[in-house]
């Protein structure tokens, strides 16, 4: 087990250092450059050139591309996440500002979805065939089916413009002191993110339920006099369990990639809009953390899915790989 | 007079176990370890021994379907010629494909489920210089037929087919080329037992007709004492003994061999013997047992079998030869 | 007992086959199993029917799609504009029609030569193994690090926006998945004794793993193809939310429905966005009806 | 009129013939539902309007002939660019694409994306000759000026993207700069604007207004209306504001942008910040705020401040005229910089020497901080010097003069900043709201309610989502799609301020790269 | 000699029929057999003949998709009767039965275990369901019966999960398990296909072991004569859902009566005859279950089939154990008897 997650941690880092210097690369070949956009275009012409090559200079720009990528690495490896081109901002100061919010919105939604996924994937899976079967899948598949932007609006157009029940946005407020303050807040987000994720969840719980049902040792269990709940939940989904916490540890880079157009829709002040942003503006430093920040977060889910799945299941806990 | 096909020496095949960080190899599972076996042709060579003990990797490195470790494979041409296999390059091998062929266990993953009969079997032909269409459809027809099978068949799909056809349409393909060798890897091991028989008479009537030598490959001695003309049995990628196979039945020099025989059921009431009941499992080909790698289930094991490797040496039983590799046989060795 | 529902027609089955009257069709079992799966059959004919629909756009409407007239913008639909008119007081029900052309163009494009790529490397890789395998894997991993809209952001920001980049994107994106299902089913087919028995032959790699391998490993590809479609057809329409989508000058579902993003249309004008909305949703849905259906009528381990 | 090189869009009849096909009236009162008006050239409709400019307005036939004259090449497929992301110029767009086709031109239309400064405005090596150092053919986009002259600036050989030099422009441009006198200015903006139409090297579309939104919560007490992007004396410490908190937009992002650049357009620096002068709804400059008396010599070289006495910054430091002495240093040296204050700034004598760190002192500002006075001295005129100091905000030295001027907006004081306006900054959730409670300490007066801003900003959906759910109280917006949106709402309404503010199409007269 | 207080369980006349894909599977069609302490009773047959069906039937395992259409399942407990097919599927009463009195160990250990919790855990589950025992109580059981099966360290084995067992040691605990409750009746579905003829050996010397131990009716289903040989005190053999003949070991071995139990017997070489002994394959193969032959269903195949097999044979007594479904059985019974004395 220490031996693969060892061999795990040493592909991951080269891995790192290789994207890295590709997204490094591919934004060398993105037109224009920071300096260039952080000037407004309708006063952009009342800028005169020296004070733009100034301004390069200020910034580093005017060195060789694998200079500047090289101060960046061993800044980064320092833990020296830079400054933001934009504004300045320190970027650490920024992730430390949008990490929490998206992770608090992927989050609640994963824990959403994954309950209710697993849930009714389970119901559906023992009812198999039966009308509740299909019309959870109906429905499973009609929230993926739906533009997550589209869905979004509409649900604001609803609940927060007609109905009036819900804001229509943002994370925080002045007055906001508990908790409680700010769930009306994230209600809206989190459940559009979750009723989307839901349907991947519930067919994977469901699949894999029935994968489950199908094995022998079901019909062991059963032989040996249990009640159906026992074989169902404690043989059944026991088991099932495995490829669904796979799953969901897939879906928590999709989730928090995935948050970044809800983020949009509902002004929460998330990584994602961080990144639109940083994107649009070309600001390297930024867009180079945001994304290998998310390259992190996708490998690392996947060695933390790893060694959860040696945790449910024996077999690879104890077996050699 | 015999005269040999295939000559194994000193064969082996290991599979590298790797582990660590590094995914470095820390160890070898020892499939198949140092095996001297000639092969006659014409005969039937039966090679039995339980799961896992280095039978199929035997096979399918003879015909280089999997890369032999260390050792030779020799073949002996009809003229004599001696060309040894294992140290040509693999595009120099062609035309001794021609003349090893296997036969597979599992009639359901022998045949490729997307292609009709003619469909899957026309390429080796094709590579083999069969150009007109009208010429392979003609072999392989007459092939089917040979098997007792419609000729029309060809040009269905797998699945319309039954186990044992699927078997016969394996052994169609293994003869398309006109091989003098076939390797039978459990070819009726799967098949139930009525139509076993069918394939196994099958294989008795084509080999007659087409002068084959069979290597057979099974895990039932019943199987191989009816079909085999010599039988070798293997334990731990070993060879523990070789003879004749009613010799093996008969004058039994082994303890394995003779447990295997005893555990096997019989379907015949008069013959109940009592079973010699081994000990344990088959060990670990990654970490066999040191000396005599049967020893920690041997019945008779002695001091010498935990430290001494036995060497197959030859014996005489019933005026045959006969090989076996164990400690404790009383009969006289016959040198070479 | 009470006589349960599955009794019943436990009963039916029962007597059809004692009097013979069951209808053996012959058909192969994938087919009869897909045409039995209700809600993969609707989506089939559904989704044939919008394609079809986008194909003969010109037939169907009398209307340009880019045709603006000012002076009859924002008009409810009618009988002569079905759907409506959009702010510019083109035709809705034409922009949908013609939209529908070159999203379904994006998505099914994207994911057939994402799913060619995928293939051409992931066979060959998976049957032979070796560097390119390791060199190949590497790479689909880089790709796959990324949270998917994430990378295609990084990639449009670096490539700009056009059709033809945006497909080149997805692409880009795509194949690894493939690459890895194609590969995984290879490496289990490369155990498969036909396959063992055709190198026995010393028949070539390509013969092999592209000839004989390839068709076996299709299934699972095709369900990856109808998702991928979806897929990429709702992320197109999402790159159109951000303002990074397909060129405003070309209409595509996605940005039709964009217009939603202003509360006064959604407010108030519903056909403009309402009928485009639908439209995306059913068509993914049915995709991924067909998906589903083809998944379940492939899985040689589901029976019903 | 003939073509001045191989790009056929050199050719002023091609140009006037794209004027004369868009119909700008039609377009005005559907899609813009009425709140535009239209444009006749660069510079907004008022006293220094020629009376005698020529007519573009919708004539296809015209257009179709003039065309035709200049042997226009119906293959080529014009490239349009434009750079804001709203619904409604995507459908203007597609309106003009309409237009185009029905005389014979073809034109695709594309949003610009990322780095949108150099797309659009990179200016070629050669000023006369080209090539062009950008790809497009038209662009839309605006040019807003506080100042008359900014409009034709910007066309001097070798600063514009899209026009070739020519030198009977240079010396236009260089008479409308001649003077602070409106009187003597007049006859010169008569001619430049007369001569520029004549070119069409741009293609003026339609004058931009201004909409104020207020929700029904707030009573402005008379307060004048204004463009809002600039800092004017709206008298916000005399407003009513029921619930004692004003909601607003333009709040910050990830920072507090430097008020120098975009000068009134953030919430903060409208009120946070405090100026010498003020202006009124007009921008006219109309009296003191910091300073208690100014002179502005007759030649309009030297001008004097005297600070009011006891004024302080938000952290109760004084403010000093150290602190503006300072402050328009820096002006010089920082990079993103209003054309208003650097033509100011520019024209302070020393400042060329100060600029390229050959003094450390700027010979041309004297002050002294007990007796609270500043005084400027100028090499050349500057027409709206005193526009200028109703723009520049103060900035407290103290806090910010360690900072590299040219990485100015990097410090960590736009987290916070610090002012001595009328509003000081409490609480800031970047990306969500910042808070600003009414400042004890400022001259003018104490508000009676907080402000809370968000960061939407006009064209953006969140504005309106917002209001609808009654998160907005005040703001501005230029998107006329808003405006029906607002006006849709029962607790708010809009009001319409004119502002200098063209929208035009921009032509790419240089041959192509 | 069977004797009505000595039958454990006897099945009349079942029938279970499948219902997938909208066809209907008469998997098992027919089948009465008596089961008697302490005796092993072989259903032997061929893949696909029902044997496995028959068992789930018996314990009710059956999936959705299928039916008891008719016939009895009487299970005889301290003098009361049961009728196990009268039962609710998952109902109470049958649980009781299931584990504690009828118990049931499967083909292939590898996949009967279940890999999340360990050998223990499964054990125990039966003993709390079945039993009052406290769970100290029942954990030194779950040792003494892997102790019984012969596991070596059985205390540390017990902790262990099956993927860290052998493949015998699995099968082990699967018995252990199906005996932690002294069933009264095992059915063991082909318990040593997926083994070694060696570990066959050993979990065969087991079974002899505790049936003699504990009294416990043997139902050991399999496809091999050699088993039933070793094994059986009475045999069935199937064929499609029939049983065609039956009787004790001595009766069918020795004097099979039915064509295809005597085909069955000729067409495996037998390990001792040497290499000249007859096999004589059986034509044909087994027909499509859905698509059966009419009446015999061995008919087909058979060398003896005559028109009146189109019939389905009723099933004739032979004498008191021994009984065969056959038309001709008495023409083939007189010529092989004839060949026999010859
Ligand atoms: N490709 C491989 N990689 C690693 N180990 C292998 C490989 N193929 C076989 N082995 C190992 O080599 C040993 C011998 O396997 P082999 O398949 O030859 O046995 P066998 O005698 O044919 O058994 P069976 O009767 O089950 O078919 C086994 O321990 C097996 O696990
Ligand atoms: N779960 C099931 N669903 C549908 N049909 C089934 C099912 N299980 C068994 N059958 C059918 O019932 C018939 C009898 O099958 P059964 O499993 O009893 O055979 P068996 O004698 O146990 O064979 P084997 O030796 O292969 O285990 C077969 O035709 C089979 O197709
Ligand atoms: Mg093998
Ligand atoms: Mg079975």
């Amino acid at each position: 087990m220490t031996t693969y997650i060892a061999q795990r941690l040493f592909i991951f880092f080269p891995m790192l250092f290789v994207i890295s210097f590709l997204v490094y690369s591919g934004l060398e070949l993105s037109p224009g450059d920071a300096v260039s956009h952080m000037i407004s275009p309708e006063l952009a012409s009342t800028i005169t050139a020296e004070q733009l090559d100034a301004m390069r200079e200020a910034y580093g720009l005017n060195q060789s591309f694998i200079t500047r990528y090289w101060i960046w690495l061993t800044s980064m490896v320092q833990g020296d996440m830079g400054y933001s081109m934009a504004g300045g901002v320190a970027i650490s100061t920024i992730m430390a500002k949008t990490v929490p919010a998206t992770l608090e919105l992927s989050l609640v939604a994963l824990f959403f979805s994954t309950i209710l996924g697993c849930s009714l994937g389970v119901i559906s899976a023992l009812k198999r065939g039966s009308g509740t079967d299909n019309s959870l899948t109906v429905a499973g598949m009609a929230g993926v089916s739906i533009p997550e932007f589209f869905f979004g609006l509409v649900a604001i157009l609803l609940f927060a413009i007609e109905l009036k029940w819900l804001p229509v946005g943002g994370r925080l407020m002045p007055h906001y002191e508990t908790v409680w303050d700010r769930i009306p807040n994230i209600v809206l987000p989190s459940l559009v993110l979750a009723l989307m994720m839901t349907a991947g969840a519930m067919r994977y719980a469901r699949s894999s339920m029935l994968d489950v049902l199908a094995r022998e040792f079901i019909t062991t269990a059963r032989s040996k006099g249990m009640p159906e709940w026992r074989v169902n939940i404690l043989h059944g989904f026991r088991v099932a369990l495995t490829p669904v916490v796979v799953l969901i540890g897939f879906r928590l880079p999709l989730l928090i990639g995935g948050s970044t157009i809800i983020e949009q829709v509902y002004q929460w002040p998330g990584i994602g809009s961080m990144f639109i942003r940083s994107v649009r503006g070309s600001d390297y430093p930024l867009v180079m953390t945001i994304s290998l920040m998310y390259v992190f977060v996708v490998l690392t889910a996947s060695l933390v899915i790893d060694v959860l799945t040696a945790l449910i299941d024996p077999r690879v806990r104890l077996g050699k790989n | 007079m015999k005269k040999e096909i295939l000559k194994l020496r000193d064969f082996k095949v290991y599979f590298p176990v790797k582990a660590g960080v590094f995914n470095r190899t820390v160890g070898h599972v020892m499939a198949v370890d140092g095996v001297d076996l000639d092969i006659y042709r014409g005969e039937v060579l039966g090679l039995a021994g339980e799961s896992g003990c280095g039978k199929t990797t035997l096979g399918k490195a003879i015909l280089r379907l999997v890369e032999p470790t260390n050792g030779k494979v020799t073949y002996v041409s009809k003229e004599n010629d001696e060309t040894e296999l294992t140290s040509l390059e693999k595009k120099d091998m062609d035309p001794f494909r021609k003349k090893l062929q296997i036969v597979f266990q599992d009639p359901h993953s022998s045949l490729n489920p997307s292609f009709t009969i003619f469909g899957s079997l026309q390429d080796p032909l094709k590579k083999f210089g069969v150009n007109s269409k009208e010429e392979r459809r003609k072999i392989i027809g007459d092939l089917l037929e040979a098997v007792n099978m419609r000729r029309e068949y060809m040009d269905r799909y797998p699945h319309e087919f039954s186990g044992g056809q699927r078997q016969r349409i394996g052994i169609v393909r293994a003869l398309c080329l006109d091989p003098e060798l076939i390797v039978c890897d459990e070819a009726v091991s799967a098949l139930d037992v009525s139509i076993q028989a069918q394939v196994l008479q099958l294989l008795m009537q084509l080999k007659k007709d087409n002068n084959l030598t069979y290597l057979f490959i099974t895990h039932d001695l019943s199987v191989t004492e009816y079909l085999c003309d010599r039988i070798a049995v293997m334990y731990l990628g070993r060879i523990v003994e070789l003879c004749d196979s009613e010799d093996l039945y008969k004058n039994t020099l082994h303890p394995y061999s003779e447990a295997l025989i005893s555990a096997i059921p019989v379907a015949d009431l008069d013959k109940k013997t009592k079973r010699i009941v081994l000990e344990g499992d088959v060990p670990s080909p990654v970490n066999p047992p040191k000396g005599c790698p049967f020893h920690p289930r041997c019945p008779k094991a002695k001091d010498i079998c935990k430290t001494e490797v036995p060497t197959l040496k030859k014996y005489s039983t019933n005026g045959n030869e006969h090989y076996a590799s164990c400690h404790l046989i009383d009969l006289p060795e016959i040198s070479k | 007992m009470a006589q349960t529902s599955l009794d019943k027609k436990f009963d039916q089955i029962r007597k059809r086959e004692e009097e013979k009257t069951f209808s053996v069709k012959k058909r192969s079992r994938i087919v009869s199993k897909f045409l039995n799966n209700r809600l993969a059959v609707v989506g089939l004919i559904i989704f044939t029917i919008i394609i079809l629909a986008s194909l003969f756009a010109p037939l169907l409407s009398p209307y340009d799609p880019m045709r603006v007239d000012l002076r009859s913008m924002r008009q409810a639909p009618s009988f002569d504009h079905w759907f409506g008119t959009d702010s510019t007081g083109r035709d809705v029900f034409t922009r949908v029609l013609f939209g529908g052309r070159v999203s379904i163009f994006i998505g099914l494009g994207s994911a057939i030569l994402s799913a060619v790529v995928g293939i051409a490397v992931g066979c060959y890789a998976g049957y032979k193994g070796g560097w390119i395998d390791v060199i190949a894997l590497r790479v689909s991993e880089i790709f796959m690090s990324f949270p998917q809209i994430i990378l295609v952001l990084l990639l449009v920001s670096i490539t700009g926006q056009s059709l033809f980049n945006l497909m080149a994107i997805f692409i880009l994106t795509g194949w690894g998945g493939m690459y890895r299902l194609a590969r995984a089913r290879m490496l289990s087919l490369r155990e498969e004794e036909y396959v063992q028995a055709l190198r026995s032959f010393g028949l070539s790699t390509f013969t092999i793993c592209y000839k004989h391998m390839l068709p076996n490993a299709l299934s699972p590809i095709m369900v990856n193809i109808t998702l991928s479609t979806a897929m990429f057809i709702l992320t197109e329409a999402g790159l159109s939310f951000l303002g990074l989508g397909v060129p405003l000058n070309i209409p595509t579902w996605g940005n039709i429905l964009n217009v939603a993003q202003d509360i006064l249309v959604l407010q108030n004008y519903w056909w403009m966005w309402g009928p485009v909305g639908i439209v995306i949703s059913v068509f993914v849905l049915c995709v991924n009806f067909i998906g589903d259906g083809l998944r379940d009528s492939t899985d040689p381990s589901q029976q019903g | 009129a003939q073509p001045t090189n191989s790009n056929q869009l050199s050719d002023p009849r091609v140009r006037q013939a794209l004027c004369m096909a868009i119909d700008m009236k039609t377009i005005g009162e559907t899609l813009f539902e009425d709140q535009i008006i239209m444009a006749d050239s660069l510079l907004p409709n008022g006293p220094m309007k020629s009376p005698n400019l020529p007519d573009y307005s919708y004539n296809p036939e015209k257009a179709r002939q003039l065309l035709a004259e200049a042997n226009w090449d119906s293959n080529r497929e014009l490239d349009m660019v434009f750079y804001y992301g709203d619904q409604l110029t995507a459908d203007f767009m597609a309106a003009i694409q309409a237009y185009f086709a029905d005389v014979g031109v073809k034109m695709t239309y594309r949003l610009l994306q990322g780095d949108v400064g150099a797309q659009l405005n990179s200016v070629p090596d050669d000023g006369v000759n080209g090539p062009a150092a950008v790809d497009y053919d038209l662009g839309y986009g605006a040019r807003a000026a506080i100042a008359m002259q900014e409009y034709y600036n910007t066309f001097k050989t070798g600063l514009n993207p899209q026009t070739p030099g020519d030198p009977k422009m240079d010396a236009l441009i260089e008479n409308i700069n001649s003077s602070a006198d409106p009187e003597v200015l007049k006859p010169a903006f008569f001619e430049i604007q007369e001569y520029q139409m004549e070119q069409v090297n741009i293609c003026p579309l339609y004058y931009q207004k201004l909409f104020i939104y207020e929700s029904n919560k707030v009573d402005r007490n008379g307060g004048s209306y204004g463009n809002a992007q600039y800092n004017y004396n709206w008298g916000i410490t005399d407003w009513n504001v029921s619930g004692g908190t004003l909601q607003t937009n333009t709040g910050p992002v990830e920072f507090f942008e430097q008020p120098w650049y975009n000068l009134g357009l953030w919430i903060h620096n409208k009120v946070v910040f405090d100026r010498l002068l003020v202006a009124d709804g007009a921008l006219q400059p109309v009296g003191c705020s910091a300073c208690e008396s100014y002179e502005l010599s007759s030649d309009g070289l030297s001008l004097s401040f005297k600070l009011k006495d006891g004024l302080t910054f938000h952290d109760g430091n004084d403010v000093t005229v150290e602190d503006v002495a300072w402050s328009i240093r820096t002006a010089m040296k920082a990079p993103q910089m209003h054309a208003l204050i650097g033509n100011t700034v520019g024209s302070i004598k020393g400042a060329d020497a100060f600029k390229d760190g050959s003094t450390n002192d700027v010979s041309g500002i004297k002050y002294n901080i007990e007796d609270r006075v500043i005084s400027l001295e100028l090499t050349k005129i500057d027409p709206n010097i005193l526009t200028t100091f109703t723009q520049f905000a103060i900035l407290p030295k103290h806090l910010l003069g360690d900072v590299d001027p040219l990485k100015f907006q990097q410090s960590d004081f736009w987290q916070m900043p610090i002012g001595s306006g009328a509003f000081k900054i409490t609480e800031v959730k970047m990306n969500d709201f910042a808070k600003f409670e009414p400042f004890d300490g400022y001259h003018g007066g104490k508000a009676g309610f907080d402000i809370i801003a968000y960061p939407s900003y006009d064209g953006d959906g969140n504005l309106i989502k917002n209001a609808a759910a009654g998160k907005m109280d005040y703001g501005f917006t230029k998107n006329v799609a808003d405006v029906a949106a607002l006006d849709g709402m029962d607790n708010m309404g809009t009001k319409a301020v004119d502002i200098p503010y063209t929208r035009m199409m921009w032509i790419m007269q240089y041959p192509k790269p | 000699m069977t004797d009505k207080n000595n039958i454990a369980l006897s099945v009349k006349n079942l029938k279970t029929f499948f219902y997938t894909n909208n066809r209907c599977n008469k998997a098992v069609n027919g089948v009465s057999f008596d089961v008697e302490k302490g005796k092993t009773l072989c259903i032997v047959g061929e893949s696909g003949c029902g044997k496995s069906v028959t068992a789930a039937t018996i314990m009710q395992l059956l999936p959705t998709l299928s039916r008891i259409e008719e016939g009895e399942i009487i299970f005889r407990k301290d003098d009361k009767t049961v009728n196990i097919e009268k039962l609710e599927k998952n109902g109470k009463e049958m649980r009781n039965i299931r584990g504690s009195d009828i118990a049931m160990i499967f083909q292939d250990p590898m996949t009967a275990l279940n890999p999340v919790y360990t050998v223990g855990f499964q054990i125990s589950e039966n003993l709390k369901y079945h039993t009052s025992l406290n769970r100290k109580e029942i954990r030194e059981k779950s040792i003494s019966l892997l102790n019984d099966m012969g596991i070596p360290l059985p205390e540390k084995r017990v902790d262990e999960y099956p993927h860290s067992y052998s493949g015998g040691m699995r099968q082990r605990a699967m018995i252990a398990m199906a005996m932690a409750c002294n069933p009264k009746i095992l059915i063991a579905d082909e318990p040593t296909t997926a083994l070694d003829v060696t570990i066959q050996a050993q979990i065969f010397e087991l079974m002899e072991k505790l049936k003699e131990e504990n009294d416990t009716a043997i139902i050991l289903i399999t496809h091999d004569m050699g088993v039933v040989a070793e094994l059986a005190d009475n045999v069935a053999v199937m064929y499609m859902g029939n049983i065609v003949e039956a009787g004790t070991a001595d009766d069918v071995l020795r004097r099979p009566t039915h064509p295809y139990t005597k085909a069955l017997l000729e067409s495996v070489p037998v390990l001792g005859r040497g290499k000249n002994q007859d096999i004589n394959p059986i034509k044909g193969s087994t027909p499509d279950p859905y698509n059966r032959p009419i009446g015999c269903q061995f008919a087909p195949r058979c060398n003896w089939q005559t028109e009146s097999c189109d019939v389905m044979p009723e099933i004739i007594q032979i004498n008191k154990t021994h009984e065969i479904r056959c038309h001709k059985y008495e023409q083939f019974f007189e010529k092989y008897n004839e060949k026999r004395d010859s």
